[in-house]
């Protein structure tokens, strides 16, 4: 999976390439923060990363609307900031507050920002695959070309949901695209030894509907992917199945002393193809990067974690007898 | 009045709403005829055999602006959609802070009495009462099955229509005006001041032919249909075992942690209710036993009228009478 | 799918043709009389034939041993008979008595013949999918050669546990062969609808296993897949996806005044290629159906069914306190 | 005593049942460590992320001659196995007519506390136990904990093991010497006359700290742990109550239809059990919500030792004192 050379010059405007660098980076160095604090004991529960795999995020959602919808998974914290969350009521809500997205009720593994299109993070393995589905089933009957898409990981490509809606949606031709998130682990086990073929995309055809293997570390191969897949959508071609080949740099959680059967030497290969230093690298080759170059530009996305964290750590709890609110809608 | 069957009241229901508002539409894995034939199949949609799907998209599109009414048929059937149902449906809008509506309505029919066996023949609705986050129903006349799915279609949650096998058949009068039923709302079936019989769905009907019976005899039986499962009318249940000091309780379903055991529970536990209570509560359930095929073993499983009475004449015993 | 030369010269014994020919006449005639008695009232809750499908489950079970397993749906009749379930315990238990296979508690959608490895009829779509494919993760460990043989519909593999189970048996190289009885129709709902594509066999190849297409109302088609399948699972091959097409010729169930929104033009053409017709005709070109004939043979097996129904009429009820058993065993 | 946690002694349950019968093997979505090693790959099986193709593998298996145990890992990702549960595992020994066992051992870890919100802090145990056909316990000791497992593993029929997420690293003695818990056998945790507790797992150790408090106070409170959830131990359950005349149920889970629904029915619908009643019988539940992320909203969700020493407060002002 070297880069072609097609990929090396992808026909983006560099400020868009440029956003997305940012975009990226406002998730790894989010998630760094999250994490930290999270070991700090002031965010709770659960946090897991996307670091290393941002390119599939980013790269997916820049061919994305806002009017279109996506859901995410468990490793949700990417795909929000890709579609354009807030980060003071993301941090809020892993700090546990009420100006959180979720008032404080979802945490990390249920961060959603409807007004997006961001249909939520999901603790069940694919768990969301149904529901932007229905997301998908909703945007093919309001007729403005609307799409769907859903992320999801090797893990999930192997429940029953993934098999279900591939099957309606191909049927129905919805305009949906799954982006499975290859990173090649579910937790401790390998894909490996849960998948008889290494590509996930060969069930596509099964279905009669495109699959395409892509590099996840190569943004521009990504989002190219992915811009076919959209523009096949919206005008009435149907879904596609889109694997991108990526991998997880950090352990499957941040807790403490969890253990990680990874092959060390795996994980370094890896870290070697960081999605954020190539696109960086090569914006810095065609010149694009600004005067100021990268660490300007990091300075300014930590500036902007700063401010979440600021925001979050000003914000109230929510008060007790705030827990039996909420549970019926009007 | 006019006369409907359960069943032709309930799809009477649905398409009522459906002219009313676009935004309906219905998933089943066959579809009903004569909602097929007015809407046609962009709105009623025949499904591949993927209940998991259905029940997941229907939360995708009601989140979407949509409100999508996902029929599993028999309640047997949403097994496979459990996931969605207890991890996605009932939690979504409590776990996302309240930012969006879910209005979906899934429909489920329930219960035995036609020698389909275990995997057929299932009352399971206790199981969902338990999970919190699902308002449910489960009717007992056409009437009421009516009024409760115009009022669940225009609810903007998640809601589940049970609805009785036994019952599917059975005509009643309903209006040709339009109505609604609240949620929540109790009905008193028939009143009556010796003992209160909590009763659902096709055990309504048996409640009110043992109370024919023991009328006979200056026994005076109140039936009391909840009919909403969950929120559940305790006050209107405990009104009237107040009232009548002696409670029945009687489902299809079996005993264990289900429907009877809760409405035992919210009457005990009330002070004033249990003070003036004279005797045991009593379930009058079906054994807690998978449902048998042959139409010998059925009906020793299933409670009716006769257990009914059995069940009422113990707790008239009262205080003092033999052990339950 | 008009009958291949190969097809139409297997090498198999007459005999062996002969006992194929008698098993799906057993069928037929048992499923005749069953829906006869089920008008009659004799028969309760619901009766699925297998009319006109009776080359799948015969064909495939030539290719099994006794100690081979198999798990069926809930039209299953044809699949207890093709692998050697006893008629009187049959019929006894769609009539309801204590002498039948479930002592009664089961009916037409439920009865099941551990000791000659018939693992159930199951009334839930694809229910038995997951039963079968653990029978042949038992098969492996037990390391005699054994084989699991799942049967299920077109409408079944729409269903999450046909994809969770293909993968596992991919991947753990299990000997099960995955039959797919593709009538063409689910109840009322046509597989054209509901499939993208027409082949459920085009699915295989997304597990990296063998799928095949054969005419399913040719015996010696289906007879010479299922060798193909059984032999490489035996050898350890792993398995094997089977696609039969075939048409069930009579409506989803015998309940009266069924709808059945199939063409009447469909269900003729298909009972022009009726199986059992199909092979009594090439036996009788080939001489091999002996001087008495077909009607000889008819009369055998309806003496058959007759003793089957005598032995149910002739057995007792279950007594209502035998509800309470059989919960849990000691 | 040698001390184990709770999580030891159930791993070490499993390795010395593992070690006699070469039948029993090992499913889940990530292998346990000490097992893997000892065991090893064929015995010890990582899966794909499949809980519905486990949980019915597990059924032929068993109908095969194995004897498998499916961990299920945190009870939620048993629900998209819930068709392989309620239409297969729990029917199938009967609606076959018992014609083979099914020796199977499903594992689930409930219970909340640790923040993580609506879908991975579950105690839906109460509805498996209105489904007929499935045994099930909930211990609350290391001792128990293996002494159940042990039983489960050997017994001939599906039995699901509920395992607090609360008492995982909680530590107790466990003997050395083999030993087994029978199902269907609660244990008193501690002796008393004046009020009967009834709880579950980490709400034993709460009440067992209430009883504490409120010895001080001269109340004498009997903790009763059913341990076993089917079969329910009744008898000790009524025996008790008959004693202290007082009743109060604390569970993790939420009261509707629950197993706090289940043991106030089955004391109160008891005559002899009725008749010495002196108080309403007290729910000391969960509220009936999901379950929220952030602490102090947790918190709240959840009963305590302090809400079940209110709720044995409410019960002794008895019959006479104000509404419940
Ligand atoms: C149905 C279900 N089973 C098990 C789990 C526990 N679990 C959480 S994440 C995970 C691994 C998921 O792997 P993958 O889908 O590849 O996503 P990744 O973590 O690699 O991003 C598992 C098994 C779950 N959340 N849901
Ligand atoms: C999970 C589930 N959903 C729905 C049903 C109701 N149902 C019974 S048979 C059937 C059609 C099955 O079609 P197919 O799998 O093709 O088998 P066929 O009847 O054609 O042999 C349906 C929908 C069911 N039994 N189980
Ligand atoms: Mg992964
Ligand atoms: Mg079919």
């Amino acid at each position: 999976m070297s880069l072609s050379a097609q990929t090396l010059s992808p026909n983006l405007p560099p400020e868009k390439q440029l956003e997305m660098l940012r975009a990226m980076l406002v998730i790894r160095r989010f998630e760094e923060r999250a994490s930290a604090d999270y070991l700090a004991g002031k965010i709770f529960g659960v946090v897991h990363c996307y670091i290393g795999e941002e390119a599939v995020a980013v790269g997916v959602c820049a061919a994305l609307r806002t009017s279109d919808r996506i859901v995410s998974t468990h490793r949700g914290h990417g795909h929000c900031i890709a579609k354009g969350a807030d980060l003071n009521r993301m941090m809020a809500e892993l700090y546990g507050r009420a100006t959180g997205y979720c008032k404080g009720k979802g945490g990390s593994m249920h961060i959603a920002d409807f007004a997006i299109g961001m249909l939520g993070a999901n603790g069940i393995v694919a768990g969301g695959i149904s529901i932007i589905t229905g997301a998908g089933l909703a945007a093919q009957m309001e007729k403005q070309g609307g799409v769907a898409v859903s992320f999801f990981g090797d893990g999930a490509s192997n429940a029953g949901p993934f098999h279900e809606c591939l099957n309606i949606a191909a049927s129905w031709k919805l305009p949906v695209v799954y982006v499975c998130e290859n990173n090649q682990w579910a937790a401790q086990t390998s894909a490996a030894a849960t998948h008889a073929l290494a590509d996930v995309a060969a069930r596509a055809a099964g279905y009669g509907i495109p699959g395409a293997v892509v590099d996840g570390n190569d943004i521009f191969a990504v989002h190219q992917a992915a811009n076919r897949a959209v523009e096949r959508a919206r005008s009435g071609g149907g879904p596609s199945l889109i694997e991108c080949k990526t991998y997880r740099q950090r352990a499957h959680t941040e807790r403490r002393g969890q253990p990680d059967p990874r092959d060390p030497v795996e994980v370094e290969a890896w870290k070697g193809k960081d999605p954020i230093a190539l696109l960086a690298r090569r914006l810095e080759a065609q010149g694009d990067l600004g005067a100021a170059g990268f660490e300007a530009l990091d300075r300014e996305v930590m500036g902007a974690i700063e401010a979440a964290v600021a925001f979050a750590e000003a914000s109230p709890f929510p008060r007790p007898d705030q827990a039996a609110e909420d549970m019926f809608a009007p | 009045m006019r006369e409907l069957t359960y069943n032709e009241a309930a799809v009477e229901a649905v398409a009522e709403e459906m002219r009313r508002d676009p935004r309906i539409f219905y998933m089943s894995t066959d579809p009903i005829p004569p909602l097929f034939k007015e809407f046609g199949p962009e709105r009623i949609r025949a499904t591949p055999i993927a209940e998991a799907a259905l029940t997941g998209m229907a939360i995708g599109a009601a989140g979407s602006g949509f409100r999508p009414i996902v029929d599993w048929r028999q309640v047997t059937f949403c097994f496979v959609a459990m996931d969605q149902i207890v991890n996605q449906a009932s939690k979504i809008h409590y776990m996302f802070g309240g930012q969006v509506t879910f209005p979906i309505l899934y429909r489920a029919a329930v219960g035995g009495g036609t020698q389909l066996a275990a995997q057929h023949s299932q009352s399971p609705y206790s199981m969902f009462m338990n999970l919190a986050g699902l308002k449910m129903f489960l009717p007992s006349t056409p009437y009421d099955i009516k009024g409760l799915l115009k009022t669940a279609i225009r609810d903007n949650n998640p809601v589940i229509s049970f609805e009785s096998n036994r019952l599917m058949g059975r005509r009643g009068p309903v209006p040709e005006e339009e109505y609604a039923i609240p949620l929540g709302l109790a009905d008193v079936k028939r009143e009556g001041n010796d003992v209160t019989v909590v009763a659902l769905a096709w055990l309504v009907h048996e409640a009110l032919a043992a109370a024919e019976e023991l009328a006979k005899e200056g026994i005076s039986a109140e039936i009391v249909d909840p009919r909403t499962l969950v929120p559940l009318d305790a006050a209107t249940i405990r009104a009237s075992v107040q009232k009548t000091g002696r409670l029945v309780i009687a489902d299809e379903a079996g005993p264990t942690a289900g429907f009877a055991a809760e409405v035992a529970a919210i009457a005990t536990e009330d002070q004033a209710t249990f003070a003036r209570l004279q005797a045991p509560p009593k379930r009058v359930c079906a054994l807690q036993v998978p449902i048998p095929y042959s139409p010998i073993l059925e009906k020793e499983v299933f409670p009716d009228r006769t257990r009914i009475i059995a069940g009422i004449r113990e707790v008239l015993g009262g205080r003092g009478s033999a052990a339950a």
